[in-house]
């Protein structure tokens, strides 16, 4: 953009998006971001803008309104800003056949193309569902240059085990090394997702897992990890994680009985196929 | 006329999922007797009822022939006793792959009496059309509140209502061709063919003049197309032309999504009352799968809906003053209601769409510091938000603008089933929260909290309705996080049966959101209707609109809270069935190309 | 020597004609923004609005010469307008009856503005210049009536004589509360914006105008407040300060015209930003019962109280 | 241990800079762009794959609602190609709930505002495993045998013989166990009771 916009009139134009978007394009406008002080205002006229927000993934009966507005803006500059995934790409929505989409794959490709960019050239892409008002804010902020671009896009390749990467976006593959079975882990998270939710579940799940690898050290590791469950809630005082390790221990005791006796279990569901 | 009977040559009784667990066939004079009304009914269209069944707890179903469905459906609406019952919405189906019929099915909430939430039910009339003949007498000729649904399945579904008022298009866009029916079974929900625009606007009557609002108008924040006709500057009539926002949501469920995926579809049929979305049908999925979600992921989700509804009224308050130019108070509303943004974004991981909900219960969990901020946030909120009404509803000006402006009669209302504060504004004493609490997906059941009911029926009364329901609302999270109790958040759901339909609701700040789903095989939804508040409150706002001033319209409009995109989504999710034409991607893109030209 | 002095004053008069009316819409966006705990854009804003918007080409919907010509016959109106005030103790542009020539002058920014506004085709523009119509028939008036009482109180249609000549009467001090109402209402801050009510009728008489045309037009309206301020505060001081004489008392005076100035904007920005937008027929029954009002006040100044 | 924070006090400690900094003043704005603050860590924030992690099994596809993430074969070169694109996600963090090995990684990264799309595209391609016996490429990776490897327990492993089947094309597997019972016990069973399927995925 180069040199800093010091005053950018923007019009609103919704093409069918769920509000979502709206609402934050509003919110960016209230006391505790007030995109005003940047000297961005929102005008209700597009002949007064020079920046156009559109939400929403351009559905087939506001095209045509999008496109009027779109044309009555000064020819100059006329930015375009997509606020939100709709807006980038079509969203959730982006094939039904009530959105004006005319991409080769209908929205699957590689930039998974739709919404307003079929009909309008678009200078900003702000994705987010809906995109929080720092998000747009960080946007606003690009466009007229005071924060840089901060994402680039990836292309790994990644080795197959064993390969040691030769170039920069080549990566090789890496299974955690943990002293206690891989499987526990697997098992266990997934079930922490019913008591716990499955944002906690990973703190929560590591930090058992921490004192399992400590109780196997001692001889007694029944009772020597019921003792440092006890010890960790001494630290932790929160009562839903505690009953997650109390659940956790349990669990891992009855996976535990269950995948020693596998062997015999297997052996005597399956006499013959053993050892094929 | 082929009447089902002809078709049905006998009907049965059914019931599903009752208290004592799973009876099929249970005795026709248990499940009539369990409910005040059904028996009633039954009596008066012994003649014409083909099958009656109970489909979930409190949701029952008649099979009647389709001549008396105007009949029927006024026989419950304007029941002497049962004041508040009220049309809620109709479903049509295209069953042919099932059974070779279309299915309409108008259902209604009925009120035995208010806020008792174990005498209150829903009532499904089921009438089936033979696939040659897919017409039905028009309930809304008598009865307003039909309008837009008949105007509905006759765009998607190719219905006829016979004798209705209104037959035009609704929702389709305008250059849709005729003929070409999206929810009809035999269409791939991706194709979206062009024609010619044709516009049906209504003729501007004689000595008014045009005043066309929106698409795109700064009064109205989403897409919408009113068209005021005005004398001077009163407004004398008003046409509408919304759905702009219509975005085939219900179609492309179809053959996309499996059924966990649709609830995040549903959630984005509203940015701001998503999450009231998510939970309908999550409630109607758990519903059908006979399924009870544990309590703590019960008290979780009211506890969402709630924080939601105090956000959502701030967030209207701060609209309304926008729109009368009192641009102070929209700041400061919008201000007051950050924090409560933070906190959900704090418990959820996101400001809006919070992705919480998941078929079966919820997916994080409230812990103890998260408690704490939510108590810390209400407090904040209460004191802040009396601050700010003594002020804004002292500023003269506001009022001045607010009040004896767009006032909606009770019975109006009621002819309507115009609903949430809207109705409560007007006198109705509805809410389904409180009406039918009993074994839904929330815990309104075991809170205590009053429902505001205003007479007036002006914008200043919608404002006080919701005003008193966000404080009720603060009340509510308080008790729910004092109560909240123990035990997992979420139960898995294996397969779910087929061919089965439940309802689920919610209260939202608008008013009831209903989720008719109907599931289909290998684990999908075979018809998926939404109906959000807006699209019964929205067919009154001419009746509110007449004889007041141009000015006023925006925020008219704006009072009962409209949301188009709720309102204007496409239902459903339906299953590919064996006889469904598929495009292939090259057809399809042969079809955007060629049609590629046309704009 | 003399006339030294007069052209620097004139000089600085024009200065603050052209510089201040921006600076003043800053001051009132960052008050109203800090009534509303914002931060606010900067004082400087509006000017890199207006600035924004010379600088960009116009569309022109319509091929009426009357579309091109109303902005910029707005802000000739409103300069002169702005000249035919005092600084210190000079004043641009002085003539016999210059009071009347005011009253028009100011009159002629909205008549431009409605003619602007019916000369293209567009149902908002005409609803907000048929609204700004209302507006000034129904607001001119009882300035009118009210510029009688000041000229019958001392005696002049001279701006200059008027503050020379007036004397404290009951009735000039009811003429003060209510001009300073019609005033701003002239001025068309909420909530008497009724014409160009962004969210009911999209930005009004305005709604066509865009880039270079459109800035003129704001320039033109920010000098027609701060002309119609500027006016108020020198009636409401000038004339009870005593004869001004030499040219450090004139510009003491000008500093405090200047001061008041800058200190009442913040005041009428808090007034816009604690009201909501009145409705126009509200509007135009306010106007007419103070029209009455004003009656009254004529009615007490030839009587003599 | 004492020293360190536990979880939920790390959590309650986080606070947000408008809150601690500006909630009692007037001017209660964000200075935001100006400086430099990070959104909590609850905050959902786009996913990233984790290329070291990622086994290529295409669990968060099936998940996720707007084809954000998409798998493309390419069976001519032996590769699938795993495709993000942030343009399209809708952060319902359903990938990272159903990630069998974590590589999904939920951040808090909220600037991802950019003109160009392609910034926003992430694309992990991974190498297809290789029936030697057919000369056909298998539709899981090589990452994913290695991974159920080190999941299964051992006895299921060596049931099934599955260090030298699991990397064989369906047909190949079925051939290799008629062939193996032909060995041991004659032409006693028919080869199709025996069939089963070697993985997980």
């Amino acid at each position: 953009m180069g040199r800093r916009l010091k005053s950018v009139w923007v019009y609103h134009v919704d093409a069918g998006s769920c509000n979502g978007c709206d609402i934050e394009v509003l919110d960016v406008l209230s006391p505790y971001y007030d995109l005003e002080r940047l000297g961005v205002k929102v005008v209700p006229n597009p002949r007064h803008a020079d920046a156009l927000f559109i939400t929403g993934p351009l559905t087939r009966q506001t095209r045509i309104a999008l496109k009027k507005a779109y044309e009555a803006m000064p020819p100059k500059p006329r930015i375009v800003v997509a606020v939100g995934t709709c807006a980038s790409s079509g969203g959730i929505f982006y094939n039904s056949y009530a959105l004006y989409n005319t991409s080769p794959q209908r929205g699957r490709d590689r930039l998974r193309s739709g919404g307003p960019e079929m009909i309008v050239p678009i200078d900003m892409y702000i994705p987010g569902c809906p995109p929080s008002p720092e998000e747009i804010l960080y946007g606003v902020a690009q466009l007229l240059s005071i924060k840089e671009k901060k994402m680039k896009g990836e292309y790994w390749i990644a080795l197959p085990p064993k390969e040691t990467p030769s170039k920069e976006n080549e990566v090789e593959f890496r299974i955690p090394d943990r002293p206690i079975p891989l499987r526990y882990w697997l098992t266990l998270r997934e079930e922490l997702r019913r008591v716990i939710g499955y944002y906690d579940r990973e703190a929560v799940l590591n930090d058992f897992m921490a004192l399992v690898e400590k109780a196997f050290e001692d001889e007694n590791p029944r009772e020597k990890l019921h003792d440092l469950v006890t010890g960790y809630f001494l630290k932790e005082k929160d009562s839903r994680v505690k009953v997650a390790m109390r659940f956790l221990e349990n669990e891992f005791w009855r996976l535990y009985d269950e995948y020693h006796s596998l062997g015999e279990a297997l052996r005597k569901k399956y006499p013959v196929t053993a050892g094929v | 006329m082929v009447t089902t009977r002809d078709l049905e040559a006998h009907f049965e009784f059914e019931c599903r999922a009752c208290e004592n667990g799973h009876c099929r066939k249970a005795d026709v004079e248990t499940i009539l007797s369990e409910r005040k009304g059904l028996k009633e009914f039954y009596e008066a269209f012994k003649e014409h009822i083909r099958e009656c069944k109970r489909m979930t707890y409190g949701q029952y179903m008649f099979v009647i022939d389709r001549e008396v469905l105007p009949d029927a459906v006024l026989w419950w609406h304007n029941h002497p006793e049962f004041k508040e019952t009220h049309m809620s919405t109709a479903v049509g189906t295209d069953e042919r792959p099932l059974n070779g019929k279309f299915v309409y099915m108008p259902f209604l909430n009925v009120q035995v009496e208010p806020q008792n939430m174990d005498e209150n039910y829903w009532v499904f009339l089921k009438a089936y059309m033979p696939a040659d003949d897919p017409s039905f007498p028009s309930v809304a000729a008598k009865l307003p509140a039909a309008l837009w649904i008949e105007r509905e399945v006759k765009d998607l579904l190719g219905f006829n209502p016979v004798g209705h008022p209104d037959p035009r298009r609704l929702i389709l866009p305008e250059d849709w061709p005729e003929g070409v029916y999206p929810l009809r079974k035999d269409m791939d929900y991706r194709h979206s063919p062009m024609a010619e625009v044709k516009t049906e606007y209504r003729e501007t009557p004689e000595g008014t003049t045009l005043v066309p609002m929106g698409p795109v108008h700064a009064g109205i924040e989403e897409p919408a197309h009113f068209r005021l006709f005005v004398k001077g500057e009163e407004i004398v009539d008003v046409d509408y032309r919304g759905f702009y926002s219509h975005r085939g949501i219900e179609k492309t469920g179809e053959g996309r999504l499996t059924y966990n995926q649709v609830l995040f579809l549903a959630e984005r049929i509203c940015g701001i009352c998503g999450y009231q979305h998510s939970v309908s049908y999550a409630m109607a999925v758990e519903r059908l799968a006979d399924v009870d979600i544990p309590d703590r992921a019960r008290y979780i989700r009211t506890l969402m809906l709630e924080l939601e509804r105090i956000h959502n009224h701030l967030l209207w308050v701060g609209i309304a003053a926008h729109l009368v130019g009192y641009d102070t108070g929209f700041m400061h509303a919008w201000r007051i209601r950050e924090p409560v943004m933070w906190l959900v974004e704090r418990l959820t991981g996101n400001r809006k769409q919070y992705g919480m909900n998941i078929v079966g219960g919820v997916r994080r969990d409230i812990l103890d510091y998260r408690k704490e901020e939510i108590l810390k946030v209400v407090k904040q909120i209460r004191e802040e938000t009396k601050k700010f009404l003594d002020i804004a509803l002292n500023t003269n000006t506001f009022i001045k603008r607010a009040e004896g402006v767009g006032i909606l009669p009770y019975k109006v209302a009621k002819a309507y089933s115009v609903l949430g504060p809207t109705a409560r504004a007007s006198g109705r004493r509805i809410d389904t929260r409180l009406d039918q609490a009993t074994k839904t997906a929330m815990a309104y059941n075991e809170v205590d909290f009053k429902v505001p009911v205003y007479k007036e029926g002006d914008v200043l009364a919608r404002v006080l309705v919701r005003m008193d329901e966000l404080f009720e609302s603060l009340w509510i999270v308080e008790q729910l996080i004092d109560q909240m109790p123990g035990g997992d958040i979420m139960v898995p759901i294996g397969d779910l049966p087929e061919y089965e339909e439940a309802l689920g609701f919610t209260e939202a700040h608008r008013g009831e959101v209903v989720h008719y789903v109907m599931t289909g095989e290998k684990n999908k939804v075979y018809r998926w209707k939404v109906r959000a508040p807006t699209y019964n409150n929205l067919p009154a706002v001419p009746e509110m609109l007449k004889g007041y001033h141009v000015a006023d319209a925006p925020l008219i409009i704006a009072s009962i809270d409209p949301c188009y995109s709720c309102t204007e989504r496409v239902q459903f999710v339906d299953v590919e069935t064996g006889k469904v034409k598929v495009l292939t991607e090259a057809e399809f893109n042969e079809l955007s190309i060629k049609y590629r030209g046309v704009f | 020597m003399e006339t030294t002095i007069k052209v620097g004053f004139e000089l600085v008069g024009i200065l603050i004609i052209f510089l201040l009316p921006p600076y003043l819409d800053g001051i009132a966006r960052r008050v109203k923004a800090r009534l509303q705990y914002r931060r606010g854009p900067p004082l400087m804003q509006t000017w890199y609005d207006l600035q924004k918007l010379f600088n960009l080409p116009s569309v022109k919907p319509t091929k009426s010469l009357l579309f091109t010509a109303a902005p910029f016959l707005a802000l000739a109106s409103a300069i002169s307008a702005a000249l035919l005030l005092p600084y210190g103790n000079v004043i641009p542009v002085d003539f016999g009856f210059n009071l009347v020539v005011f009253f028009y002058v100011i009159l002629m920014v909205s008549v431009f503005l409605i003619l602007g506004g019916l000369s293209v085709q567009n149902a908002f523009s005409h609803i907000g210049a048929t609204r700004e119509a209302q507006l000034i028939l129904t607001v001119e008036p009882l300035i009118a009536i009210l510029y009688g009482v000041f000229a019958y109180n001392a005696g002049s249609l001279n701006i200059a004589d008027i503050i020379a000549n007036l004397h404290l009467t009951p009735s000039l001090v009811l003429a003060y509360i209510v001009l300073a109402y019609a005033l701003y209402v002239e001025s068309g801050f909420v909530p008497f914006d009724v014409a160009e009510a962004e969210q009911e009728v999209i930005g009004g008489p305005l709604g066509e105008y865009s880039g270079r045309l459109l800035g003129v037009f704001y320039y033109a309206i920010h000098i027609k407040r701060f002309a119609l301020l500027w006016f108020f505060v020198s009636l409401l001081t000038m004339p009870w300060i005593g004869p001004i004489n030499s040219p450090e008392r004139a510009a003491l005076v000008l500093a405090l015209q200047f001061i008041l100035t800058v200190a009442f904007y913040p005041i009428i920005a808090a007034l816009e930003a604690t009201n909501a937008r009145l409705r126009i027929d509200q509007v135009v029954k306010m106007n007419v019962r103070m029209f009455f009002a004003g009656l009254v006040i004529l009615g007490m100044a030839f009587m003599g109280w | 241990m004492a020293e360190s924070l536990s979880y939920t006090e790390k959590l309650k400690k986080w606070n947000r800079f408008e809150v601690e900094k500006f909630s009692k003043k007037a001017p209660v704005t964000t200075p935001y762009p100006f400086i430099d603050i990070e959104k909590p860590p609850e905050y959902r924030g786009i996913p990233h794959i984790n290329p070291e992690k990622c086994i290529g099994c295409g669990a968060c596809v099936n998940a996720c609602p707007p084809d954000a993430l998409i798998l493309e074969w390419d069976k001519e070169h032996g590769v699938k190609r795993l495709t993000f694109n942030a343009a399209r996600c809708i952060r319902c963090h359903r990938c990272v709930e159903v990630c069998p090995t974590g590589a999904m990684e939920p951040t808090n990264i909220f600037e991802i505002a950019t003109d160009n799309k392609e910034d926003l595209v992430e694309v992990v391609e991974h190498k297809l495993a290789y029936c030697e016996e057919c000369g056909e490429y298998l539709d899981f990776t090589e990452r994913q045998i290695e991974y159920v490897k080190a999941i299964l327990p051992k006895e299921i492993i060596d049931m099934y013989a599955l260090e030298d089947r699991i990397g064989l094309t369906q047909e190949a597997k079925m051939r290799k166990t008629v062939e193996k019972l032909r060995e041991t016990e004659g032409n006693a069973y028919p080869a199709f009771i025996l069939v089963k399927k070697g993985g997980e995925e």
